[in-house]
């Protein structure tokens, strides 16, 4: 049972897979991670361009967008249906579950791989194909869907309301085979999780990211199925004439908006929860302590999983549904913030009487921190109904699901590409061009989306792709330029990262196994670790974050060093 | 493998069964709308629970797995719920056509 | 010495079909769930469903529970250790499926043949909703089996008896759905 | 602070407006609070504890509930504010959503790709009468007066959209919705459509022209005479 004795090789992790199953083929839980990564961050591109074509358009509406030229109205719609499809569903999922869930999950559990590897592999290639789904719904005939990321019927519903045919069709599709790879992954993280723990890996003893992932992964799961039913039922609406939605045919519009945002919700909990795994990751390692009040975080993360199943009426208050049910989800939706609060507190806490070195993850990490606060604040002003009522479809909405998104997707996702780039690729990345990449970001992001707010509460309506047709808002066009060119510059700001991310796959320093002296177990091995991971399955003795503990001689304890007597005094 | 040994008399479950779908049938000759409805619905949920225990094991499966059939239940009960005041109580708003 | 990972005594397979059955749930419930708050909201439904064919639907009910027990007599077959035997059973259940899957294609034909199509009103929308996610449902159940039986033939499911009772798992829960059609389309 | 935050939206002319505005104020002292105390400990605790040459961290694992108390009374304080919103939140909503003021004056909106049809009931306030008329995009009604619309919709979901009443009122096919607003300032405000309804949302604008009584009744001679 000696974990550091060095038997057991015959695992056969040396062995030589040929290309394609080392390559594309893969069933290593760490390839797949990366494939999704790869894929992720292709669609961020993309997500990116979206947002730079709809940006210019609404600061120069009468001006041809630098390299791409005219915007007509119906193209806009495509490009904010496009973008909020990709953020969510193709790059805020993919990094934030798959990549870094499959990356993660068995290292930090002490497995070899995923409990069915196989299965794993489709996911991706489920994912792969739902990508290629989507790329091509950009470009058939009639064009891309154009309903907005939530494509409510009967716009969505009937072709001759948008001009859209099958673009349309190929983005429900798109989805539902997205939604089918994450299926198969949130079964396989679940079995894994619960069949593939090292020995002395009980569930209080997993790190918080594992926790954040499986309950992202289980929120997930139940609540994408009335979605599933409703994305069947709109596909039909559209090809076979059935008229779910339509009520000339005695189907209900509203219907469509309950199934979307059951799941919808959830959704940006799914989203959010593995951006907060990452970052309480990051924050105990870097202030050298261990996480403030681990057991009551993993509460509040199974309180707010189960409370966001009825708060999703809070989008819909003003979309016809019956008054009353606005109250009982408006105090649902409010309460919510408390279990957040709680580990939003808990995360500052960690702080207090810390160590903190400012890494560029660790600056990442307090970046989310401080912009979810602002975007889960701003998320109260919504939740209260009468507020609602004003800032319904305004760019206040806008700006909150961007500072809570951007929170969890970016500076998240970032910190944690960040911290483990070493363990992925074996390699540091550059900490001067990650803090300047960091405060350029920062700042600019802040100055995107801060003056969204005012515009939002200036009246300024969603999904419109020329502002000055309206007198009440020409008064905030200057604001809507400002936006614009901090937009821009957000964009540019980001080839800091790519720089740096190429750069040192290539040239980086040789990152050692623990280069940030974490105690969690993908440290214990390589980096990059080996297909199989472990050369022997590590046996547990510690929780995550025994960082500073009187046990140990050195301020960290790995999870699986065990701690004789005498090493105990220090 | 769970079921080894111990398993129930699949024959018999699937003559109750059989029992059972006759029963939903004939409620609805016999019986009063209402009552044949809370009849019909109530077998229904018998003939699923008698497959999901018998045939499915669930009999002989561990907490987890009961969690993994009711949870789903009761998510799909609270959308039900809230899906009422819009869809069949038209609100005092007066959402007809 | 390897040392033993922390297991829950439940089979890694059973574990994840189970999930995604619980992912499924929610699937049909969504559906079911609004056809039944539409249908009490509405009125005429009833109307409508007396124009389906209850034989049809009664004698598939039938079949698809037999095809249940047969599937669940393979599994016994399995850990009785009669491969022969839990081939045979699952050949039973694939043809009990492809039956049931024929009785529906009829259906729908006489149905489309009277002109109640997929845009004939609401409750049509929703009969060859619920009843097309079904049968596509039943589609894939046949599928698996169908690969499981080519093993079985083969001899390779020897080795791999347990996957018998995750198809199973599948398979019952398929029938119990439809469990919760049947009366819903074809008794109310 | 009140006169900034007003600053920020249009003018207020709605007889419920500034229950809402007051609401939002509210929530934006509370929040605003919580704001700068959770960004302020943050920054103080970053610049405070930054790593310096021999000191260790301190190992506080708020395993206990005395630790725990710093985390959850705050907790506690959220629940309460939280609570205080939604009541107050109650209050607004039952007044504007809750129930209709009897009013005397209906007319008809209906959505359709991209316009707003408003339709008036004439002197006999019956809707399907021969006096009704029809107007694109133009809605008049007297100031000072509660206005019932009746919301419908020919195609897709329109959102009914008057920012200086603060009213938003989504207009779903197959429904009709009623909604209310009393304009307290006579004058002319835009009518846009809040809800994507297709290439020609953006531009989907009106009027609202809330007219003083004795303008509304030249202009309803206009009309009727
Ligand atoms: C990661 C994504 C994410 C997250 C985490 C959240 C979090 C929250 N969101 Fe947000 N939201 C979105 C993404 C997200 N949202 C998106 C994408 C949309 C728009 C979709 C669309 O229409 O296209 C949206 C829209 C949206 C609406 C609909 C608005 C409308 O269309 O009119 C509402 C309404 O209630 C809302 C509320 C909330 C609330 C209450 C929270 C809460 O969870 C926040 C809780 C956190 C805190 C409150 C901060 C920490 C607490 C403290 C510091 C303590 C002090 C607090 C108090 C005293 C209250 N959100
Ligand atoms: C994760 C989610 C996410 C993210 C990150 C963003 C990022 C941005 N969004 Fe988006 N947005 C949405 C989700 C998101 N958005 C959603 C859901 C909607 C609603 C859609 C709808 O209404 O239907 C929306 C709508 C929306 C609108 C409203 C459009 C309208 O209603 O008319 C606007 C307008 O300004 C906007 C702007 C921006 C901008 C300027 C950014 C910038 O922050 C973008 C900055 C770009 C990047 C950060 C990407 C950079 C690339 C990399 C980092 C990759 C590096 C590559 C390698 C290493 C190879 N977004
Ligand atoms: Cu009508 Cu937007
Ligand atoms: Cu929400």
């Amino acid at each position: 049972m000696n974990s550091t004795s060095p038997n057991a090789e015959s695992v056969a992790h040396d062995a030589e897979p040929g290309f394609w199953r080392a390559y594309l083929f893969s069933t290593d839980h760490k390839r797949i991670a990366k494939q999704y990564l790869s894929v992720a961050l292709f669609w961020a591109v993309m997500g990116g361009l979206t947002a730079y074509l709809m940006r210019w358009q609404l600061a120069y509406p009468d001006t041809e967008v630098p390299g791409w030229g005219f915007i007509a109205p119906d193209f806009y719609n495509m490009l904010v249906t496009m973008h909020g499809t990709i953020m969510v569903f193709f790059v805020a999922m993919p990094i934030l579950l798959a990549a870094f869930g499959n990356f993660l999950i068995p290292l930090m559990i002490g497995a070899r791989d995923m409990a069915f590897p196989r299965l794993n592999m489709l996911s991706f290639w489920v994912f792969a194909l739902a990508s290629l789904v989507l790329l091509t719904s950009l470009f058939v005939p009639g064009g891309a869907a154009s309903a907005g990321w939530t494509g409510y019927p009967p716009l969505s519903a009937k072709p001759e309301y948008t001009g859209v045919t099958w673009g349309l069709n190929l983005w429900l599709l798109a989805l539902a085979l997205e939604f089918a790879s994450f299926l198969m992954g949130g079964v396989n993280f679940l079995t894994t999780a619960i069949n593939m723990r090292a020995p002395g890996m009980s569930f209080f003893r997993l790190p918080l990211l594992v926790w954040m992932e499986l309950t992202a992964a289980v929120i997930f799961m139940l609540s994408v199925g009335p979605l599933i039913a409703g994305a069947v039922m709109l596909l039909m609406d559209r090809v076979v004439g059935t008229t779910f939605f339509l009520p000339e045919g005695g189907g209900e519009p509203l219907l469509w908006q309950h199934l979307f945002w059951f799941f919808g919700h959830p959704e940006v909990y799914v989203i959010l929860l593995p951006g907060f795994g990452l970052i309480l990751e990051i924050i105990p390692v870097f202030s050298r302590k261990p996480i403030f009040g681990y057991r009551p975080i993993i509460y509040s993360t199974i309180v707010a999983g189960a409370l966001s199943f009825v708060v999703w009426a809070h989008h819909q208050f003003l979309s016809g549904m019956d008054p009353r049910l606005a109250m009982p989800f408006s105090i649902t939706t409010i309460i919510i913030s408390v279990p957040f609060a709680l580990i939003v507190f808990a995360m500052i806490a960690t702080l207090w009487r810390g160590s903190i070195t400012f890494s560029t993850p660790m600056l990442f990490a307090m970046g989310t921190l401080s912009v979810f606060i602002f975007g889960g604040l701003t998320g109260i002003f919504n939740g209260s109904a009468p507020v609602d009522i004003y800032i319904h479809d305004t760019y206040f909405i806008v700006a909150h699901f961007h500072y809570t998104l951007f929170s969890a997707v970016f500076f998240a996702g970032f910190a944690g590409l960040t911290y483990w780039f070493p363990k992925m690729f074996g390699r540091m990345m550059n900490e001067q061009l990650g803090k300047l990449h960091f405060w350029l970001t920062f700042v600019f992001f802040n100055a995107v989306f801060i003056p969204m707010h005012v515009v939002g509460l200036g009246g300024m309506m969603r999904r419109i792709s020329d502002p000055t047709q309206y007198e009440f808002l020409r008064p905030l066009q200057p604001l809507n330029q400002f936006i614009t060119v901090a937009a821009i510059l957000l964009l540019l700001s980001q080839l800091v990262f790519v720089v740096n991310f190429f750069r040192s796959l290539i040239c980086g320093k040789v990152a050692e196994r623990n280069p940030w002296q974490a105690n969690t177990l993908e440290w214990r091995v390589p980096s990059p670790p080996p297909h199989e991971n472990f050369d022997a399955i590590p046996v547990v003795y510690h929780g995550p974050y025994e960082y500073n503990s009187s046990e140990a001689a050195v301020d960290w304890l790995p999870q699986d060093r065990r701690v004789t007597t005498g090493a105990a005094t220090r | 493998m769970t079921a080894r040994a111990r398993h129930p008399n699949y024959f018999l479950v699937w003559l109750m069964l059989v029992g059972l779908v006759m029963v939903s049938v004939a409620a609805g000759t016999v019986l009063s709308k209402t009552a044949a409805l809370i009849l019909i619905f109530s077998v229904a949920t018998v003939k699923a629970a008698l497959v999901i225990l018998n045939y499915m094991h669930l009999k002989y499966e561990k907490t987890l797995i009961y969690a993994l059939v009711l949870i789903p239940l009761v998510i799909v009960m609270v959308l039900m719920f809230a899906l009422f005041p819009d869809f069949v109580f038209h609100g005092h708003n007066g959402n007809g056509s | 010495m390897e040392a033993q990972t922390l297991t829950s005594q439940t089979p890694s397979g059973k574990i994840g079909v189970w999930w995604f059955l619980a992912s499924e749930i929610p699937v049909f419930g969504g559906l079911i769930v609004s056809y039944i708050v539409l249908r009490l909201g509405g009125a005429g439904w009833s109307e409508a469903s007396s124009h389906l064919n209850f034989n049809f639907a009664l004698a598939n009910t039938f079949v698809l529970l037999t095809s249940s027990l047969t599937m669940v007599l393979a599994f016994a077959e399995v850990e009785a250790e009669r491969p022969r035997r839990v081939g045979n059973y699952l050949l039973l259940t694939i043809l009990l499926g492809v039956l049931f899957l024929a009785v529906k294609g009829f259906e729908y034909a006489g149905e489309i043949g009277k002109g109640f199509t997929p845009g004939a009103g609401i409750f049509w929308s929703f009969y060859y909703g619920m009843t097309g996610l079904h049968a596509l449902h039943v589609l894939a159940g046949i599928v698996v089996n169908l690969i499981l039986y080519l093993q079985a033939l083969s001899g390779a499911l020897q080795r791999h008896g347990h996957r018998v009772e995750l198809a199973g798992l599948y398979w019952h829960f398929v029938d119990v759905v439809w469990i919760f059609l049947f009366p819903l389309l074809y008794l109310t | 602070m009140a006169e900034i935050i007003s600053g920020w939206f249009p003018e207020n002319v709605s007889s419920f407006g500034g229950e809402i505005d007051a609401l939002f104020r509210l929530i934006l002292y509370v929040t605003g609070a919580w704001f700068i105390l959770t960004e302020g400990l943050i920054l103080f605790f970053l610049l405070r504890y930054r790593r310096r040459e021999g000191r260790r961290a301190a190992y506080v694992a708020g395993d206990n509930l005395r630790q725990l108390a710093w985390i959850l009374v705050p907790c506690l304080i959220v629940l309460l504010l939280d609570l205080w919103l939604d009541f107050r939140g109650a209050e607004v909503w039952a007044k504007i959503k809750g129930q209709v003021p009897p009013s005397d004056f209906h007319i008809q909106v209906t959505g359709k790709q991209f316009n707003w049809e408003i339709l008036y009931p004439g002197p006999d306030k019956e809707f399907g009468t021969a006096d009704d008329v029809l107007m694109e995009n133009e809605l008049h009604v007297p100031a000072s007066r509660v206005v019932r619309v009746i919301l419908k919709s020919k195609d897709v979901i329109h959102s009914f959209f008057l920012p200086n009443l603060r009213l938003k009122q989504d207009a779903v096919p197959g429904r009709a919705i009623t909604a209310w607003f009393e304009a307290t300032k006579p004058g002319k405000y835009p009518l846009p459509c809040a809800e994507l309804c297709g290439f020609g949302h953006t531009g989907m604008n009106g009027w609202l022209f809330a007219h003083s009584p004795e303008d509304y009744a030249k202009w309803a001679k206009q009309q009727w005479p």
